[in-house]
């Protein structure tokens, strides 16, 4: 098997919750659990869940922008988390970020020419006219005027600062984009538009995604293969329409049940999934999700329910598929497609 | 609540330490010898020594520090070098002046300022908000001594309004008022400006959030919305400014009991000053620092109070 | 020529002097103080009279046609005290104003930057510094230190260090949760440039309208402190001590302490309705009136 | 257009204009619609497009100070609340007419405990004080199934949850049994299984006190799960109205079929988004004729002036706003 471009390994991640000045009480929160996955070249991997469950705690780690508690990150082999300060740097031109707020992602006091030529310049690529003719392409290829350069973010749309923050990400030339809730702050038809984007993007320069979403529909629409989180660990992974059109984890079937589709005769089925989601300062014994499971059993209070291999492209983490199902794996060594 | 002020207190237990810690150290690293000073150039070296010994002066430095730490924290704040009278009786005699004049300026600067921050806020950009933030602007620019000064030369002197001399007569409770009025609104109209103009852009602010639209989609009256659901958020940063303005208020008062000739630490410590009492000086940055941190606590009690976010953590 | 390299950064100076000019009260109080400005830069050449020279005859004698604003106790002109008074006013002010924008600025926005341990150690150490009344920590520094002009700097940066780092650190730990700066660390840019380069022009404006308003406050303790007679040494002029020897001769020559008065307050409310219109036009919940 | 007395709420030619840099703009313009007793309307469309502001007006929340109503009606029960003063609205908001936010967490008083802020709506509306005001105050936090309510009554909003506190929102919302209720976005904030909660409680209450609601969002997910009729704003301008079945499957404005077609659907395998060009024009440069002619493929030169909303031919509930397609199908143009 070739390497994949990303590979995660066991990452994990926990905070310390610190309350009042001195530190008195502190209590852990368990962000990132065992989280393992890969992604290979040109790939687009989603990570789905909703608030709080890791995952975007998960895509910085990557990055290394927080810096994880145990585990591996891998690009093409290289170990991201174990790498020196400028191996470190040079790692960075190659995996790229993108937010999801395209009003606080953008320097205010920056014009976008700054803003888009300062990497470049930091990481001393080529001479000031190959800077210059590089954040023209740039800008070209998000969809925005070459005078845009000259603005400040406050003239844009959230739409045009969305372009404006992915052309950031894309000049450096990285392999790897960390997209995080990348539309989920623009309407409805602006989504769409930069959804077009990224797709044109990945297909253009063989770019590898880490998408991480709460809308299922985006994920569908942009992603091959998909992780489910819950409070900090994956439940369920396996290929797009797969896990959509038949998830296995209960959770992820709450999941699909509750999103909205765009079709009287297919209503959200509501309700169904009493209780909220538990604090990741407390999370239940056992198998997280049981306080809210429809098909709890005696089992899940107690013992967290170890990966399922049901298919090679398909795992689940949930005593509903006992070991015999598939060969079961570590988390750790399940191939990532 | 409870475990909240108990939090603080042991907060301001540290923060106490350091304090008499850095008044320690700055009164020995400030040039000139106690001693000269005391004895003058005329001295003899035997007699410099000796004073220097009665002082402590001639034990090392972290002797003279635990030294002073333990008689300090034992309530002890040794004896003037001038008078040699015992530094907490001076102090003792005078404390209640200025006590009395920074409580009332800070009651006459919340009564007043407080209302009248709401009034600029819900009638902004009209003759009262203008005529607030004139007054506020005012009361930011006049430096104590001179707005006292004004308020002298026209009540005390032109008028004969109040004394000129603001002490009163032992024994006469009406005297001791009547000449508390002029340095009390002196130090008090400052402080009213201050607050007003904390509370007028709290009060701005607060009124723009959505819970105040929540207030008002209730049908709760505009009276209401005003008085309990913008004021109890708008409060918050009100407390720390009068928190932080007691430093401000302390050295006005200063300011104020010079021209006013009213007794008070702030006379105290000038004539200690020009003595080079040590020890007096000393003594008074150790109660100065105590009443700021005692401040500073009250005033993250009352936020505990003001704000539910902050006691129930 | 490229658009691009014809972009150049709206700097934070280019941005409030916008906003100065389109706030009335913002640019009236500009005006008051580039008028204090000149004034005192140019005292050797405004002033009709030497500020020093004495003249037993005219010993506190009312204004005249000769000396506008009448003289003092030593016969000298109080016009000339007052032009020459401002020129130590401004000096000690605003040197200890930029020193303390400078050191308090840098500690603030490195304790908010770098968090943890670092932040709560600096802050207790400013909580520490404000808790000796401002005036007063300026009356022991120059007491105990001597009362020259370098000592009264010393005295006022001491007590606006802890403020400005106050101002700074506050913005700084909003503005480092904003993604901008952690694209910055993901395209690998060393900390010092995220906080020279992306931080401190999101904090500029509000450690300028502090400036603005500490200006006025430094030239009120500076006043003060020579009020108190611990101010630059006699026979230099300066305001706090003019109006205290007119408080001496409060009852024979009122206008002695009127006129170094009226001075002070006009620069005062300069001063203060400069930083208060630079407030307006920095806070943008107030931006749109 | 709708001149029936029955009709809790009806607005009719609703127009409010906003100040900007000294001059005024129309941010809503002739709006009209009504809604039935046990009728939930969804007022859908992009951030921008007015639909918070049609709330606020019938409200009688928009801003004084920037903000006005300059045309139309808004009949509740019949009685036009446009010219009433605000001691009058006061009696008439949170008591008749009451409202949800988007922002579960800055929407409550954070120094006020939740109970008296449930409580407080009854207190100016009803005779009840004291003890059965709370009583009352605890029973609808129990209705709306906040668990431990009893416990809780006294607690602060911080210590909730956002969709708890979705749900406190709504308990104040329905403490007086409101005629109607104005839901602006209220899910939005919340997550899916959330949302799904939520929209399951408030469909409930809806139900049970026949109540009228208003649901603005811009989530046609949520519009096709909730909605009875829809309505749709583009730009300030209402451009179609149907009974919500009627609007997925035959979308006549050509904003609302584009809006469909640019969906990324979690039920679909990955087709190609339609994405519409172009952006919604500024609120200072409106065009004065149809506000989506530059973005749209039918333009045709009649389009810049404002088109009728119209009935169409096949149903005259289905409404539309648009000169060409009204035209192919309308029973009248």
């Amino acid at each position: 098997m070739t390497t994949p471009l990303l590979d995660v390994r066991n990452l994990s991640k926990t905070f310390v919750a610190r309350r009042g000045f001195m530190g008195g009480e502190s209590a852990v929160v368990h962000a990132v659990s065992d989280v393992s996955f890969s992604v290979a070249a040109g790939e687009a991997f989603g990570l789905v869940g909703e608030s709080g469950c890791g995952k975007s705690t998960t895509g910085r780690a990557i990055l290394r922008l927080v810096e994880p508690d145990s585990g591996a990150v891998l690009l093409k082999g290289e170990d991201v988390l174990a790498a020196n300060p400028r191996r470190l740097r040079a790692l960075r031109r190659r995996m790229q970020i993108v937010f999801q707020d395209p009003y606080s992602s953008l320097n205010p006091r920056r014009t976008i020419g700054q803003t888009l030529t300062e990497p470049m310049a930091v990481h001393g690529l080529g001479s000031a006219r190959k800077i210059l003719e590089a954040v023209r392409m740039v800008l070209a290829e998000v969809g925005m005027p070459i005078d845009a350069a000259n603005k400040y973010p406050h003239e844009f749309s959230g739409g045009q600062r969305q372009r404006i923050g992915i052309a950031r990400a894309l000049v450096l030339r990285p392999e790897l984009i960390v997209a995080d809730e990348p539309v989920s702050a623009l309407d409805v038809s602006i989504q769409a538009q930069i959804l077009v984007l990224l797709r044109g993007l990945q297909q253009r320069h063989n770019l590898s995604f880490v998408l991480i979403s709460h809308d299922l529909g985006v994920v569908r629409h942009f992603c091959s293969t998909v992780s489910v989180m819950y409070l900090g660990r994956i439940v369920e992974r396996g290929p797009v329409p797969a896990i959509f059109d038949e998830p296995l984890h209960p959770y992820t079937r709450a999941l699909r049940n509750a999103s909205p589709v765009p079709d009287p005769k297919a209503k959200v089925i509501m309700g169904k999934l009493e209780g909220e989601v538990a604090s990741a300062l407390s999370p239940p014994s056992g198998c997280h999700f049981h306080p809210r499971c429809p098909h709890v059993m005696e089992i899940c209070r107690g013992v967290y329910p170890s990966w399922v291999q049901v298919a090679p492209d398909r795992g689940v983490a949930c005593h509903l598929y006992p070991a015999g199902i598939g060969s079961t794996v570590s988390a750790a060594a399940a191939p990532g497609r | 609540m409870l475990p909240y002020i108990v939090k603080r207190l042991l907060v301001a237990v540290p923060t106490l330490l350091a304090v008499l810690t850095v008044v320690f150290f700055f009164v020995r690293i400030a040039p000139g010898d106690p001693a000269f000073i005391i004895l003058g150039d005329q001295a003899s070296p035997q007699a410099l020594a000796a004073v220097r010994h009665e002082l402590g002066l001639d034990q090392p430095m972290a002797v003279q520090y635990v030294d002073f730490m333990s008689t300090v924290l034992k309530g002890d704040l040794g004896t003037s070098l001038v008078t040699h009278r015992s530094v907490w009786g001076e102090i003792a005699n005078v404390l209640p002046y200025t006590i009395e004049l920074t409580l009332s300026a800070l009651v006459i600067g919340v009564v007043i300022g407080l209302p009248l921050g709401v009034a600029a806020a819900r009638h902004r950009n009209e003759a009262l908000d203008y005529a607030a933030r004139l007054f506020s602007l005012a009361g930011l620019s006049f430096p104590a001594f001179v707005s006292a000064i004004m308020l002298l030369l026209a009540f005390a002197i032109e008028l004969h309004w109040f004394p000129v001399i603001s002490e009163g007569r032992p024994g006469d409770p009406w005297s001791r008022v009547n000449a508390l009025v002029l340095p009390a609104v002196n130090l008090g109209l400052i402080m009213v400006a201050y607050v007003m103009r904390v509370t007028r852009s709290s009060m701005l602010g607060v009124l723009g959030e959505d819970y105040i639209r929540t207030a008002r989609s209730k049908g709760v009256p505009a009276r209401v919305v005003i008085w309990r659901h913008a004021l109890g958020n708008a409060m918050i940063p009100v407390v720390t400014v009068v928190g932080l303005y007691l430093g401000v208020l302390i050295g006005n008062s200063v300011l104020t009991e010079i021209v006013f000739n009213r007794p008070g630490l702030g006379k105290l410590i000038v004539n200690s000053l020009n003595q080079r009492d040590y020890t007096m000086l000393e003594g008074l940055m150790v109660i100065y620092a105590f009443f700021i941190v005692i401040a500073n606590l009250l005033t993250d009690l009352t936020y505990g109070l003001v704000d539910p976010r902050v006691s129930q953590r | 020529m490229s658009v691009i390299a014809v972009a150049t950064g709206r700097g934070a100076w280019a941005r409030l002097g916008a906003g100065i000019r389109h706030h009335k009260m913002a640019s009236f109080g500009a005006g008051i103080v580039i008028l204090m400005v000149l004034s005192a830069l140019l005292a050797p050449w405004l002033a009709p009279h030497d500020p020093l020279e004495q003249d037993v005859l005219l010993r506190l004698a009312s204004p005249s046609a000769d000396f506008p604003l009448g003289n003092d106790s030593f016969g000298r002109d109080i016009l000339a005290r007052i032009l020459w008074g401002g020129r130590v006013s401004l000096y000690v002010s605003t040197l200890s104003v930029l020193i303390a924008i400078f050191v308090g600025g840098a500690l603030g926005i490195l304790a908010g930057y770098i968090g943890g341990l670092f932040d709560r150690v600096l802050m207790a150490a400013m909580d520490v510094l404000l808790s000796f009344p401002t005036l007063v920590m300026g009356l022991l520094v120059v007491a105990m230190m001597g009362p020259t002009v370098g000592n009264l700097i010393l005295a006022i940066t001491l007590t606006a260090v802890a403020p400005f780092a106050r101002i700074a650190r506050a913005p700084t730990l909003t503005v480092k949760e904003r993604d901008f700066v952690e694209a910055g660390r993901a395209l690998g840019f060393s900390h010092l440039r995220i906080m020279v380069v992306h931080i401190l022009p999101n904090v500029l404006d509000d450690i300028l309208v502090m400036g603005a308003l500490w200006l006025a406050t430094a030239i009120r303790t500076e006043a003060s402190l020579s009020f108190i007679g611990l101010g630059v040494r006699p026979p230099t002029a300066s305001w706090g001590g003019m109006i205290r020897e007119g408080f001496e001769n409060i009852l024979d020559a009122p206008w002695l302490a009127i006129f170094p008065s009226i001075a002070i307050l006009v620069v005062m409310f300069g001063l203060n309705m400069l930083g208060d219109g630079l407030r307006d036009t920095s806070d943008p919940r107030l931006r749109h009136e | 257009m709708s001149e029936a007395g029955e009709l809790p709420l009806a607005v009719d030619g609703l127009t409010t204009a906003f100040r900007v840099e000294g001059r005024w703009y129309d941010a809503i313009r002739d709006v009209s619609f009504s809604v039935a007793r046990n009728e939930t309307l969804a007022l859908v469309g992009e951030s921008g497009c007015g639909k918070s502001i049609t709330a606020l007006s019938i409200m009688g929340l928009v801003p004084k100070a920037n903000g006005r109503i300059t045309a139309g009606r808004v009949l509740l029960d019949g009685r036009d609340l446009v010219p009433l003063d605000e001691t009058e609205m006061e009696k008439i908001r949170g008591n008749a007419i009451s409202m949800i936010f988007q922002e579960p967490m800055t929407s409550l008083n954070p120094v006020l405990p939740i109970g008296f802020q449930v409580a407080e709506a009854l207190r100016y509306h009803t005779a009840l004080t004291g003890e059965a005001a709370r009583a009352r105050a605890l029973a609808l936090l129990e209705h709306v199934k906040v668990p431990s309510a009893a416990r809780r009554f006294d607690d602060y909003p911080h210590q909730f949850s956002g969709g708890m506190r979705q749900r406190v929102m709504i308990a104040i919302a329905l403490a007086c049994s409101p005629q109607i209720i104005l839901a602006d976005e209220p899910t939005t904030a919340l997550d899916v299984t959330i949302q799904a909660q939520v929209l399951a409680l408030l469909a409930e209450l809806k139900s049970e006190t026949g109540m009228a609601m208003i649901f603005i969002t811009h989530n046609l997910g949520v519009v096709a799960s909730i909605a009875d009729r829809v309505a749709v704003m583009y730009a300030g301008d209402l451009i179609e109205i149907a009974p919500v079945e009627e609007l997925f499957e035959h979308p006549m404005h050509p904003y609302t079929e584009a809006l469909l077609s640019s969906i990324p659907r979690v039920d679909r395998d990955a087709g190609d988004l339609k994405p519409i060009a172009g952006q919604v024009p500024p609120i200072t440069a409106m065009p004065s004729g149809c506000r989506y002619a530059d973005r749209c493929p039918l333009r045709v030169p009649r389009c810049a002036t404002m088109p009728p909303l119209v009935g169409l031919a096949v149903d005259p509930n289905h409404q539309v706003r648009c000169w060409v397609r009204a035209a192919d199908e309308s029973v009248s143009a």
